[in-house]
């Protein structure tokens, strides 16, 4: 039984993030592109004219707070303010339930924070009505689309106010009216479902458009295949978005073959168009999505959106990332935080200061915190989440079925 | 009324829902153009145009998954899975996200999907084009599964499943497409035409799922079966001149377990047939809810008789069908026991 | 003897054939320098080196045909999938190609590979991080489907899927890594620490694949289990003053058909516990083969106590787990009958 | 229920082939490149540096019979002569299989007519220790190798001399002993399994490489992405072959997306390296072949090579291909025969001639005539198979199991 350990002579290669706990990390290699590069095609042009911005980066806000190059969109101040209030909200409320979970008010949370932009400047630049199939991490549709904050709060706590009866796990959100499919625990998933419905919006005759959502680290799942295959197929009217946030769990993005090529490139195989965004630049987004969404409306198809960015936290409250990269690399991280770079150009042009800053944070983390009482006063996992057990034979099939409701008649004998 | 093979009954069933209503599109692997492999879509694209029967790249997962979002926004989607031997690689989107989607968003979201794929031997199909997994769906909640044994039947479960609000695998037993098969390879083939489930009305009409036919009236033995084995079923009682209460299932989840109580409880013996490999098939299911529910009226073991629990050989075929003989076999043990 | 948690000795396993075998590799997502989720592959990485226990993509199907198509070139691999609820992508793999590559070319080309994967409920993880899809295996011949219940037979178990020829599903309830969990989930955690089974030998040893183990001896009732609902099955026979031969299964198949059908025979009641979903579950194969066997020596129905016919919910948990009270009522009913 | 029928206003794209039966087709926008771009790079050069060759055609064969450019490689006349025996004792074989499933011989065949350079040259360029992933279209590679064509042709019959006992339908070979991996039914799976086999080449540091095909059908299917993604990664020593021969079963390559770009540019945005050759011209698939054997022997990793050719018969005795596309269309697709391609290449530099010619496929012919005879001398379909009916519960496991002695025991009894 006994073979040698190949150890030392294998030639199978393995990649290996730079830095790991312990590392100092040094991103300077990593060039923050000035020239705002590269240049703004026409939306409804050949696919192929969008090959060098699957390897390039489009940028709009400078670090100065300027806004610059051809993708700069004209967006007004108030919006402007309005997005900024999105991603503190955000970012509030992200922080608010990271902590309410580690009081064990509910068994699980996710954040999205260093990543905000992207859900808020993709959704600003979206119709309310174009379906958007996201990842748990795109909390920040929800928020700019004006959904109930309590009613999040309320699934994330499993209570009587959860819309779902408490039947998904945290973050998990379904939101029809605010064109949010019902975020699925399977990675992929719904990429290809997105596209289904896409190709249902172009057999209506709508003008309707979806958006889809994976991390890079579900793009090497066969899902990811389907939609950019089928998309190609059928020229369907949605937007694939890839937010590269350099992690899955643990993994870093050359495990999802990240070394080989961007993530934006992957789509030019399929002849889809390709855009890869600085995902912490909420105007970037915001064009890229606007370029994206008026291509699709405009029957060319599908556009592979890669937003460039960085997930700041841990994956979900069940891991430490210090167990597995530096603990400060989120702080060297060169494409800065989204938040602050809206603040810095707001400030900028001359529509915002500091103390009006401070008073937003301020607010926000008062609302949140006031909403959150009035969420967590409907029940919660550490105490009673005053959800009817009941509830958990229902919305299996339309209506009840004989051997399910002789479940539940079991079910009920057994409380006795 | 017109007769129909089992193909002709399942286009029309299709043709009708189509007409019908606009929102049911139909599309799978070559089912287009060419019609499918068993032409179970021809004329379908002619007919009602491009855009509502269609071909698709090769790629289940992707063919359900698109049904999927279809389904979401508001239509009627009716996928084919060439040969269920294929249909693993939509497993996942079948079990995890057709199957759940209405659960985990409590409501929100629905996929109204009708997923058909032939299943069975007795085509020289090997290991790849003669599998039964209809046991890998019932044990999903949240999925119905139906399987016809004829053409009348055929045509009436698809318009249901079409109809139906929840995700329904529609399973074809391919060796009936053509005729009634009673387990002989060797025999003349038999086609619907002289037989009475062969006359399939024009028009709108559904079997409802959940409902199981009695084929035959007996005292002697309940005999639990559907698709092909229904047949062979038939054939080896009347040879045997075994009077026996014959089950054609039609629909396993949900079960007509009303009517398989009733007929066991008169019988007290019961023989469960089906193709699929044994351990953990169907017939495990419908032999543990029998002895639960009729366990005092039982007067001997429940039988299965099965395909081997190896997969599905090729030029051994007829050696691995759940044949005649085996039937026979079984059905004398469990009338001497 | 060492002491372990369940987790230790699944690491340990590896790590035991990792040094003895320089053909068998560790991979899957997360499993590298982290060392999984729930930490079974922590420091193989740094003790191994990183071409033999590494992270791969987020993808199921590749991870299993990477482990096959290295399998067939002389390898060992030991896939990890990160929750059983996540391996639909890869069933095609699973059932189509490493459960029939042996047969396919007659024993040409083989596919000993092993698949870990945490299985159950219990971790409030809803319904995609609670599933138990035995059934789903043990439905597809050429496959074989472990199940351990403790630290020792974890251990044991492994070594033996390591070494076997043939592909193995692993299945690990992940509600027991830490220690006995007897089905109160408000009651104080319990760790390995103090119990029998929490002592494991080290170095090399094998719990064959196909051999039950008796937990306790009764005349009162057989209770067929597996995975967490052993020590729920232990706890509420002995509340209840049950005299009750419980066995565990540990091995699903092949099964341990001899020692279920003495016990059944001796005792003439039978109960079957596992969490996953009722309806075509691995209880009703095992309901299937006890009253095919053991038909005469029945005096009461076989019952069988599971997960309800529902995804698994989140809040709802303790009203899914088929706890002490639903086991309680089964063995009652069982034993009035 | 009745809803109105949208026919006539639906955006949804569908592709559709240019010509139908009926219609006369015309390939003449179809432009055969002359110049035998591009050029050959260095096999390990950077993997972009091969996107060009993703969209063009490599090729070798003018139509004249002259071999010229970059990527003309050196063979030996005799190992042309050979390569030229291949194709026609592979087409000779084909014809015959064919010819007596019709008399209900065997089940079912499927012939590789028109595209036997993909393989033949591709086996040529390979060492045999090379593991090869089939589909059912390679059995070139076989011939080419020198497996027994008796052996296969009772693998078609099912018969007692079949290396399979009948377990396996037509065509389905496995060869360990001639590199040759068990061919699946189900279509795309080994494409994964062909990776795996190369990451534990580099594992074992062994020198060997895997190379894996598919049809461009199969393409969608999920385990191309994984072989991709995986290849990448982990820059598996392999060659991922995509057999573009226009058409799935009755689909043509606009359905697998193909409208949108090459099946060779897929390979780009992973970060592969990308060949597309003229799969017609055996000197063409041999260079591309060598190339990319070399790159993955020498670290390189994987490269993805499109072969360019046309399906002449149907997709197997299951379907008539005069159904769904003209009837003359094999006729008229600009590529030429391979067979006659080598043939006039053959002549052109002096190494061949008419009547040696015909005398080779007198030749070839009437061995497949003999092979044959003597292969069905030991069973086929149509009369007895003569294979034991007990061997169907051999190799479930390596051992048998109970419940399998058990069934065994049942089977048994039933025969008498
Ligand atoms: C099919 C499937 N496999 C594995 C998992 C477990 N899992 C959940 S999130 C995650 C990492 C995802 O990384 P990425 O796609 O980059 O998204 P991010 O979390 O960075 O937003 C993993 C492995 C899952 N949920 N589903
Ligand atoms: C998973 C799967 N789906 C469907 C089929 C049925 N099928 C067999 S061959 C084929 C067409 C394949 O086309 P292509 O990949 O282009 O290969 P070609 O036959 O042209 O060589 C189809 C749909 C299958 N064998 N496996
Ligand atoms: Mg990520
Ligand atoms: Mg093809």
């Amino acid at each position: 039984m006994a073979k040698p350990i190949r150890l030392n002579t294998s030639r199978l290669y393995v990649p290996e993030p730079q830095f790991r706990p312990g590392d100092t990390p040094d991103y300077s290699h990593i060039a923050v592109p000035v020239a705002h590069t590269p240049s703004r095609p026409d939306p409804l042009c050949a696919a192929h004219e969008t090959t060098p911005h699957a390897t390039k980066l489009i940028r709009v806000l400078r670090f100065s707070g300027e806004a610059a190059g051809d993708w700069a969109p004209k967006i007004s101040a108030d919006a402007l303010r309005g997005a900024l209030r999105d991603l503190a909200l955000t970012r509030a409320m992200d922080d608010r339930m990271f902590t309410m979970q580690r009081q064990g008010k509910m068994s699980f949370y996710m954040k999205s924070t260093g990543e905000e932009a992207v859900s808020i400047g993709h959704a600003m630049a979206l119709r309310d009505t174009d379906m958007v199939f996201p990842t748990y991490r795109q909390q920040g549709i929800l928020i700019h689309r004006g959904a109930s904050i309590k009613e999040m709060m309320c699934q994330c706590l499993s209570n009587s106010g959860d819309p779902l009866d408490g039947k998904s796990i945290p973050v998990l959100y379904s939101f029809k009216k605010h064109g949010f499919f019902s975020i699925s625990g399977n990675l992929g998933t719904q990429l290809i479902q997105g596209v289904g419905w896409a190709m249902a919006n172009a057999y209506k005759d709508s003008d309707e458009i979806a958006s889809v959502f994976t991390g890079e680290g579900a793009t090497a799942e066969g899902d990811f295949h389907y939609a950019l295959n089928f998309a190609s197929t059928y020229r369907a009217p949605c937007l694939i978005n890839v937010v590269n946030n350099q992690w899955a769990i643990s993994s870093f993005q050359g495990i999802a073959a990240g070394e080989g090529e961007t993530f934006a490139a992957r789509g030019t195989g399929y002849g889809l168009a390709t855009l890869r965004v600085d995902g912490n630049d909420l105007l970037a987004v915001y064009a890229a999505t606007k370029w994206a969404a008026e291509r699709a409306r405009g029957g060319g198809g599908a556009t592979l959106i890669e937003h460039f960015t960085y997930r700041k936290s841990g994956h979900s409250t069940s891991d430490d990332p210090t167990k597995y990269r530096p603990e400060n690399e989120p702080d060297v991280w060169p494409f800065g935080d989204p938040l602050d770079r809206l603040k810095n150009h707001l400030i900028h042009i001359g529509e915002w200061d500091e103390d009006q800053h401070t008073a937003l944070l301020t607010e926000v983390k008062s609302d949140i915190r006031e909403i959150y009482k009035s969420a967590e006063a409907m029940g919660s996992l550490s105490g009673e989440t005053k959800v009817n057990d009941f509830t958990m034979f229902e919305q299996v099939y339309e209506r009840s079925l004989p051997h399910l409701d002789e479940q539940k008649r079991m079910f009920a004998a057994e409380q006795d | 009324m017109p007769e129909m093979n089992m193909i002709e009954a399942i286009r029309d069933a299709m043709d009708v829902k189509m007409s019908q209503d606009g929102d049911v599109l139909v599309f799978g692997e070559d089912v287009g153009y060419f019609g499918g492999v068993f032409r179970a879509t021809a004329g379908l694209q002619e007919k009602h145009g491009l855009h509502r029967c269609f071909d698709t790249p090769i790629s289940e997962g992707g063919i359900v998954g698109i049904a999927i979002g279809m389904a979401a926004n508001g239509l009627r989607p009716v996928a084919e899975i060439q040969f269920a031997d294929y249909i693993y690689p939509a497993y996942d989107q079948i079990a995890s996200e057709a199957a759940r989607l209405r659960y985990r968003s409590n409501g929100d979201f629905t996929a109204p999907i009708t997923i058909r794929t032939p299943v069975g031997g007795g085509i020289y199909g090997g290991t790849t084009h003669s599998q039964s997994p209809e046991a890998l769906f019932t044990h999903i909640a949240g999925l119905k599964t139906v399987i016809p044994s004829n053409p009348y039947d055929a045509k009436g479960l698809l318009i249901a499943a079409i109809e139906d609000n929840d995700p329904v695998l529609f399973l074809e037993p391919k060796r009936l497409y053509n005729g009634p098969f009673y387990g002989d390879p060797h025999a003349p083939a038999k086609t619907w035409r002289d037989h009475e489930l062969g006359e399939v009305p024009t028009g709108h009409y559904r079997v409802e799922i959940g409902e199981a036919r009695k084929l035959s009236n007996g005292d002697d033995v309940t005999i639990l079966t559907y698709g092909t084995m229904v047949w062979v079923a038939q054939k080896v009682a009347k040879d045997l001149g075994v009077e026996a209460d014959i089950i054609d299932l039609r629909s396993l989840l949900p079960l007509d377990i009303e009517m398989i109580e009733r007929s066991v409880n008169k019988t007290g013996r019961c023989v469960i047939l089906h193709e699929a490999t044994r351990t953990s098939g169907f017939g495990a299911e419908l032999a543990a809810q029998v002895q639960e529910r009729c366990f005092y009226a039982l007067e001997s073991p429940i039988l299965r008789v099965t395909g081997w629990d190896t997969p599905y050989p090729h030029a051994q075929e007829w050696a691995y069908f759940p044949g005649p003989k085996r039937v026979g076999h079984a059905l004398r043990q469990v009338m001497e026991a």
